[in-house]
């Protein structure tokens, strides 16, 4: 089971490099979702034994992103009617550089610490800060709302490969605390969302920025 | 019995989305502050046994905590009935719900002694006090919960990070990773010091984004610009001290695991830089509840570095912490009570109040030279404490840098200030009603900071000292 | 010691009682008189007893963390201090109380008397603190209840100013006393232990002694630092600013009195306060000459006062550590006599100046004239306070100066040249000082009190009130009496100067020069008595007429001499810089319109140097703004940055082994 | 108090009182002399002085006592300064440390009382005659002051009767130059502050040009009398100081008065020389002839100092 597991890592840090690249919003929902997938079984196998636990943990997982918020945010980007795809604010190619430069340094950085017990020298600790890094990179150069959404989602993920690797030694009701968090959280940004695109008629930044100095 | 002090609030939360009558409801949350408050001082003075193999405990820094948090909000709540009479058109059935949640939360927030946990609480802080910014319903107001949802989510979800890595700087320690501070204090000497540095810094941006630190402080002036006054009060004294709560979980940590000196050298350079943005920005500002949003980012930075600095200082940081809560809780509601009367917060349209408002701009002036630490007031002997510390540690440059810039905000603070209280009297200016309730709790707020100045009673004090000595543990 | 404590209780319970009554205004003001009143009877005998060589009073309180203990005493040096404070204190809280009458039905009159007795607690607190953090909070207090006085008309856009310069300037101050009292605080906070580490030489300790002469220099008024004090004390109501530069400024000289005893000689005091007072003399008359507002002339003068009272007590630090106890005397009683004269000179200029506005409605020059002829009590107390602050003979203003001129002029021509010749240049500084005050004063009392009305508020003036006369004639008496009573405070003063550092104060030379100056005063009252009333008799047989205007027949009071006139043949002699930017627009045309004369008689302090410097730094902050552009992307970009760059910092000092 | 130190005090009262106007008169003689006229006798100002004490005076309606005041105080002023001046070789009436400061602040008063009754009548003139009197003295009292200071300086007692006794007479065989300085500079200021041609011109009839004749000009009658005397008293100050200082004879008392005496005449003499000789200055270049006294005492003071 645990050879499963590099593989795995390996399609997440794929999914980062095509959500940076992709330019169709709806296909951008659709990796996350696949990211969503790869973690569920990312923590089936993280364990030997198949605990009642573990099952839940990672079904939860699938469901919450695979199913229900892509289907929550296709709804929304159906009802703000906007046009589809992704306007990045530096242009896809700069994004998927800086992007890159992001993974190496998250394995450089990941170098530099101890990797004990049993992941030894794996890609646990990498990819989950490249995963992070893209969650970042996706929030601070796309100009829509959505995305921004989406973005926010990916740095989740990043955060719950590292929790993967934590699992035996958090219990079961704080990963479904995160979990619930995180689902109420996209719940409430999408409810903004709404507000936002009625009062503004569009979910661009632009228009988001009369707050200031 | 620590349950009740979380589920109580919430529980009085949810009466209060049920109950019909605005005028119930709007006193439903006084009543749930009195009760929270009652059951605070039960708690502090006969410390319950933990709950959830120590998941909720009664540590010395919560004993100190939670009665800042029960004592904010109880101030802040009895604001809440006349605010609210005064905008009968405005729906409170979901303010008085997340204000009263949001009470809560804080106090969750306080008495969890297992990581997850407290960031569970953080993360339903922010989301309960979403609604509340959104109270005014203009798109100034959307704009500003959008960026505080979005900025806030992202310290949070860095807070969670940093979590894990904490959790696994025990795992690769060499011993069995647990998210209970007890265990990580005590095998804290054995956690491996690389993760644990990359988990404090991780940690300090994230719950720094919560506290409000330069240069993750961008979301602030906009909410507490856009907030109601009295949801502005609860977040900066309650939600602030929070996340500081949570910081300063961390500075023990690494106190614990004998790499204080790292902590310290972080925090001071975070401290210093977040006075020095809000300096910044305060010199001719334009708009009032905006200035206290960066006097907001001042005063985080004021204890951060007094944290920062250690020994006597962090002792200032504590006291600063009280003093700052209440010091906030004045300014807020009567800025509160000046924008409502005035209905604008630009300082170009409001001068004079003195003459309009005698109350609330009397009380504004004399929140405003609490708040810069003028001596009479508690924050000039925080304040002082800090500097005496950093100047016995030799930190001279910080704590010179510390007073320059102390100067230049009361500057800042005090042009805008000045303009806005005095000024020319208008023939048909006349003294306009404040109502009471408007006016006691700020000016309960003013009488405690007041007192402090000059006494601190000896029970505060053995508190103050137990969670100093608490927070800079050795190994 | 504890007269001074029943005091300071009399004061905050009268200050309470005068808020709560505050409707009234009649009950307030007169309920706050009283406890003024009440508070100098019972703290002037401990402060008499004391001076009079009682052994200093030490009280200590224990108190609550994080202060921990609170120390009062009352020694020679916070009891002469305490004397002016509680006298003056109560004089100018009678005269208020009738000042602010006719205000009563407009404004509340609780919050002045207020303040009022709160400053006096809060100045009696500061001279009594033996401890830093005591002496901090009653010096914030004090600043504080006098900002409030001085914006108590804050309707004027001119008050409000003043009152903001007030408070940026004290603040600064208290920031630099404090870091001093930190700098020195290892030990402890105690002026015992502040002591104890002053002696230990090392830079700190010159660091300390600058900042607490730049810290109390600002309240003292010392010459860059003195920008507040004008724009104060003409805001300020006129009881208030007598207060306020009668003794609050005074403070500041205690202040630095104070710092001396810390810091010892880690600091040259003499030469340093000579020269630091013969600048704050000479720019401080130089800019009292052309003020149009006679509360901001008073203002410099009080600048000018300072610097004299400093070139004093320089002479005293710089014969004490030149050895020669004498003449250390002579510039010590010299200095603190001046204390003494100036705030009863000064006091009574202020009330004269506060009866002036009452009675004429304008504080104007160029509106007054004719006054002595409509206001003859407050006329003739008010030449009187001006011959006595020019520092002329018969009168108390000469008697310290007369010290401080033999102090200087015997250290002068005894010592070698290389210090010989400053203190002589010194003496020809002081004497132009003199001279230019007396132009100062004759312009004031000339243009304002005699000639014929030039305002129609003058015209219609009316005297003041037997309330707000009686304290003036009381300060009068004191300016009278104090030549002939000074020889017998010599003696008095010499617990004093041992604390001051002089190690046998011999006051032989000072008591034979102040007998000489009393058979002087003698000589000329009686003199100026005769003489005047044999000439009133030989010129009894008199027709009135008009003024001899050379023949011109319809003279009007425009055609007599203005304020500005008359100062403006010395106006022009002085440095570009000090002078006052007039500007006159130069018409061409055959038929010019009218053209109207601007004089900008800003401080040329704050106009050159105060006001670029804060506006470049101001836009200089301005330009942060875009930080907050309002993008969110921004912001998160922050926070990412805040998170990549420290840690990559972190792990990389780690990972090279940092410190 | 022997008679014979009763008699000398007498004496040098009568002298005080008695001998200013005759200055008056023998300066008048010699602008007459150089003018080829036969000029007024020379107790031609007793006369005028006891003329104008009987007459009956006119006063301006805006005045008040201060404008009685004025010529009182500066009478008194005079009287009390030639007390401290020492007379004819031996001590002044009257000596202690430092009296030459109070001597200075004494005309001060003089002049304070001088110029507030000027400003009393309201009259244009007299302001300006006022403002220019305040001006020069700015500059001429510093002079004034380091003159008598260089002297005591070197002689190094602070009495004017001490650093003018005999102890000047060494100073003379020392430091001779200085000491011409100091005469030069202080005959500038007797010129500046008794109205005299390069500043002032006593005898015009045009009030804008004059500077003291104008601050009295409203004074009539005995008002007038007593403002003339008191000026004569105040020459005879100046003048006394400048002989005590050119001519040291003490020795013979009966010498040392002729001296005295002698010596005030030759002042008076000089005085109608220079006024004969020169014309007045006009007003902007007077603060440099005062500037250049006060530069005289300064150069001897330091001279002296070395």
């Amino acid at each position: 089971m645990s050879s499963l597991f590099e593989p795995l890592l390996v399609t997440v840090l794929l999914v980062n490099m095509f959500v940076l690249g992709a330019s169709r919003l709806r296909s951008v929902i659709g990796a996350s979702a696949v990211q969503g997938v790869c973690l569920g079984i990312l923590a089936v196998t993280a364990h030997g034994e198949l605990s009642f636990e573990v099952i839940g943990i990672a079904l939860a997982a699938v469901a919450i992103k695979a199913v229900v918020i892509p289907r929550l945010l296709y709804k929304a980007m159906r009802d703000v009617a906007i046009v589809r795809d992704v306007e990045p604010l530096i242009g896809l190619i700069p994004s998927l550089v800086i992007g890159a430069l992001g993974t190496v340094f998250a394995v450089v950085f990941s170098g530099t610490l101890p990797f004990a017990g049993v992941h030894e020298g794996s890609l646990v600790l990498p990819s989950s800060f490249a995963t992070v890094l893209t969650g970042c990179i996706v929030l601070t150069t796309r100009r829509k709302a959505i995305t921004q959404v989406v973005g926010y989602l990916i740095l989740e993920n990043g955060i719950f490969i590292l929790g993967l690797s934590l699992l035996d030694a958090m219990p079961f009701l704080v990963e479904a605390g995160v979990l619930l968090d995180l689902v109420v959280g996209i719940f409430v940004m999408a409810i903004i969302l709404n507000h936002v695109s009625r009062e503004f008629a569009s979910t661009d930044a632009a228009e988001l920025a009369e707050l200031k100095e | 019995m620590l349950l009740a002090l979380v589920l109580l609030p919430i529980a009085m939360g949810a009466v209060a989305l049920v109950v019909p009558s605005a005028r119930v409801r709007a006193w439903l949350v006084p009543i749930g502050a009195v009760l929270h408050a009652a059951l605070t001082v039960a708690v502090v003075i006969w410390p319950p046994p933990p709950m959830f193999d120590r998941w909720l405990a009664l540590g010395p820094l919560g004993r100190l905590i939670v009665p800042i948090l029960s004592g904010q909000f109880l101030v802040c709540a009895f604001y809440v009935p006349a605010y609210l009479a005064a905008r009968p058109e405005r729906p409170t059935r979901v303010f008085c719900a997340c204000l009263l949640a949001l009470s809560g939360t804080m106090s969750l927030v306080a008495v969890s002694h297992h990581l997850g946990l407290m960031w569970v609480g953080i993360e339903t802080s922010t989301l309960a006090s979403a609604p509340l910014i959104y109270f005014y319903r203009t798109p100034r107001s959307l704009e500003a919960v959008w960026k505080y949802l979005l900025i806030g989510s992202v310290g949070i979800a860095f807070a969670l990070y940093g979590s894990f890595f904490l959790a696994s700087s025990a795992l690769h320690g060499g011993h069995e990773s647990s998210l209970l501070f007890e265990d990580l204090v005590r095998n804290a000497p054995h956690l491996s010091k690389p993760w644990l540095h990359a988990a404090f810094v991780i940690l300090l941006v994230g719950y720094g984004t919560k506290i409000g630190l330069a240069p993750m402080h961008t979301w602030k002036p906009d909410v507490y610009g856009e907030a109601p006054a009295v949801v502005g009060a609860v977040l900066a004294g309650g939600v602030a001290t929070c996340a500081l709560t949570a910081l300063m979980r961390f500075v023990q940590i690494c106190n614990a695991a004998g790499d204080g000196e790292f902590a310290r050298s972080l925090l001071i350079v975070f401290g210093l830089l977040s006075i020095g943005v809000a300096a910044a920005f305060m010199i001719r500002q334009r708009d009032y509840k905006r200035m206290l949003a960066y006097s907001s980012v001042e005063h985080m930075g004021i204890i951060v570095f007094g944290l920062g600095v250690g020994g006597l200082a962090t002792y200032g940081a504590l006291l600063h912490i009280l003093n700052n809560s209440f010091g906030k809780g004045v300014l807020f509601m009567t800025t509160g009570n000046l924008h409502r009367g005035y209905g604008s917060r630009l300082t170009a349209d409001v001068s004079g109040a003195l003459h309009r408002f005698p109350a609330s701009a009397a009380l504004f002036l004399a929140g405003f030279f609490a708040i810069t630490g003028s001596p009479p007031f508690g924050l000039f002997l925080s304040e002082l404490a800090i500097v005496r510390g950093a100047f016995a540690a030799g930190n001279y440059v910080g704590a010179v840098l510390f007073l320059a810039l102390l100067a230049t905000v009361f500057i800042g603070m005090g042009a805008v200030v000045i303009r806005v209280v005095q000024g020319p009297r208008a023939a048909d200016v006349k003294r306009e009603r404040e109502p009471l309730l408007t006016i006691l709790p700020a000016a309960c707020c003013l009488a405690l900071v007041l007192v402090l100045g000059i006494y601190v009673p000896p029970w505060l004090d053995a508190l103050l000292r137990d969670a100093a000595a608490f927070v800079e543990m050795q190994p | 010691m504890t007269g001074c404590f029943i005091a300071l209780g009399v004061l905050v319970v009268s200050a309470c009682a005068a808020l709560a009554f505050g409707r009234g205004g009649r009950a307030a003001s007169a309920i706050a008189a009283c406890g003024a009143v009440a508070a100098a009877a019972l703290a002037l005998p401990d402060a008499i007893a004391v001076l009079a060589g009682d052994v200093p009073a030490e009280v200590t309180i224990l108190w609550a963390s994080p202060i921990d203990e609170l120390r009062f005493g009352l020694d020679p040096m916070s009891a002469f201090f305490v004397v002016p404070l509680v006298v003056l204190g109560a004089i100018c809280a009678i005269y208020g109380a009738f000042y602010l009458d006719d205000q009563r039905a407009r404004r509340h009159l609780g919050f002045p008397a207020f303040f009022y007795n709160l400053a006096i607690a809060a100045m009696l607190v500061v001279l009594l603190a033996r401890d830093a953090i005591g002496f901090v909070i009653a010096w914030e207090i004090m600043t504080l209840a006098s900002y409030f006085l001085v914006t108590f008309d804050h309707a004027q856009s001119e008050v409000r100013r003043a009152g903001w310069v007030y408070l940026i300037a004290s603040h600064l101050g208290v920031a630099a006393v404090l870091s001093m009292f930190l700098l020195l605080g290892s030990h402890g906070f105690a002026f015992t232990d502040l002591a104890a580490s002053g002696r230990a030489d090392g830079g700190a300790v010159t660091v300390a002694g600058i900042l607490g002469l730049v810290g109390f220099g600002v309240k003292a008024g010392l010459v860059p630092l003195h920008v507040w004090l004008p724009e104060a004390h003409a805001a300020a109501p006129s009881h208030v600013s007598a207060l306020m530069s009668g003794v609050l400024i005074k403070l500041g000289l205690y202040g630095i009195l104070r710092t001396t005893t810390f810091v010892g000689d880690a600091v040259p005091w003499g030469p340093v306060l000579l020269s630091v007072g013969t600048i704050g003399a000479l720019v401080g008359i130089a800019l009292a000459l052309y003020q149009r507002d006679i509360k901001k002339a008073l203002a410099y003068s009080s600048v000018e006062n300072i610097g004299i009272a400093a070139i004093g007590l320089g002479v005293g630090f710089w014969a004490t550590s030149a050895g020669e106890p004498t003449l250390a005397t002579l510039g010590f009683c010299g200095g603190l006599f001046h204390i003494w004269n100036h705030t009863i000179m000064k006091g009574l200029m202020f009330l004269g100046a506060g009866s002036v506005l009452h009675g004429s409605g304008t504080r104007d020059l160029e509106q007054m004239g004719g006054l002595l002829k409509r206001m003859p009590r407050t006329g003739a107390l008010v030449i009187l306070g001006t011959v006595a602050i020019a520092g002329l003979p018969p009168l108390n203003g000469f008697a310290s100066e007369w010290l401080i001129y033999l102090g200087l002029a015997r250290g002068g021509s005894a010592a070698d040249s290389s210090v010989g010749l400053p203190l002589l240049f010194a003496v020809a500084a002081v004497a132009t000082v003199g001279v230019m005050a007396v132009l100062c004063f004759v312009r004031l009392a000339g243009i304002a009190l005699l000639g014929s009305p030039r305002g129609d508020g003058a015209a219609h003036a009316h005297e003041s009130g037997r309330g707000m006369v009686l304290p003036m004639t009381v300060l009068a008496a004191f300016a009278i009496a104090m030549p002939f009573v000074a020889p017998l405070l010599v003696d008095a003063l010499t617990p004093l100067l041992v604390e001051l550092g002089v190690e046998a104060p011999s006051s032989v030379a000072a008591h034979d020069a102040l007998v000489d100056l009393a058979y002087v005063g003698i000589a000329l009252w009686s003199g100026i008595i005769v003489v005047y009333l044999v000439v009133r008799r030989l010129a009894r047989r008199r027709r009135e007429s008009e003024t001899w205007g050379c023949g011109y027949v319809a003279p009007n009071p425009r055609m007599q001499y203005s304020g500005a006139s008359f100062a403006e043949g010395m106006h022009r002699l002085l440095p570009g810089v000090l002078r006052a930017k007039i500007n006159v627009p130069y018409r061409t045309e055959l038929f010019p319109p009218p053209v109207d004369l601007r004089a900008n008689v800003e401080d040329p302090f704050t106009r050159a140097a105060y006001e670029p410097v804060l506006d470049r730094l101001a836009r200089r902050f301005g330009q942060l703004r875009w930080v907050q552009r309002g993008l969110l992307h921004i912001y998160i970009l922050y926070v990412v940055l805040a998170v990549v760059v420290t840690v990559a910092i972190v792990s990389l000092r780690d990972f090279w082994g940092g410190p | 108090m022997t008679l014979e130190t009763i008699l000398a005090t007498l004496g040098k009262v009568v002298v005080i009182v008695a001998v200013p106007p005759f200055l008056l008169g023998v300066i008048a003689r010699t602008k007459a002399w150089f003018a080829g006229r036969v000029g007024p006798p020379l107790l031609q100002p007793y006369y005028d002085l006891f003329k104008l004490l009987a007459k009956g005076t006119v006063v301006s309606r805006t005045t008040t006592w201060v404008f009685v005041a004025g010529p009182a105080v500066a009478l008194v002023a005079a009287f009390f300064a030639a007390a401290v001046v020492p007379i004819g070789g031996g001590r002044a009436l009257w000596a202690f440390e430092g009296d030459f400061i109070v001597l200075a602040y004494v005309l001060g008063l003089a002049r304070y009382f001088t110029m507030a009754a000027a400003l009393d009548t309201g009259s244009s003139f007299e302001g300006m005659g006022a403002a220019r009197e305040a001006t020069f003295a700015c500059i001429a009292e510093p002079a004034f002051i380091m003159g008598l200071l260089a002297i005591a300086r070197a002689t190094g007692s602070l009495s004017l009767s001490g650093f003018l006794g005999p102890s000047i007479v060494h100073v003379w065989s020392v430091a001779s130059a200085s000491l011409v300085l100091v005469a030069a500079g202080l005959l500038l200021v007797l010129l500046a502050e008794n109205s005299r041609i390069p500043v002032d011109d006593p005898n015009t009839h045009l009030e804008l040009t004059m500077v003291h004749e104008v601050m009295v000009l409203d004074h009539g009658g005995p008002l007038f009398g007593v403002v003339l005397y008191g000026a004569s008293v105040k020459l005879y100050v100046f003048a006394a100081l400048l002989v005590r200082i050119a001519i040291p004879i003490a020795e013979p008392a009966w010498l040392a008065w002729l001296a005295f005496l002698g010596g005030l005449v030759v002042v008076a003499i000089a005085i109608g020389v220079i006024e004969s000789a020169m014309a007045r200055l006009r007003l902007p270049y007077v603060p440099a002839l005062l500037l250049s006294a006060c530069l005289f005492c300064a150069l001897a003071l330091v001279l002296l100092a070395r």
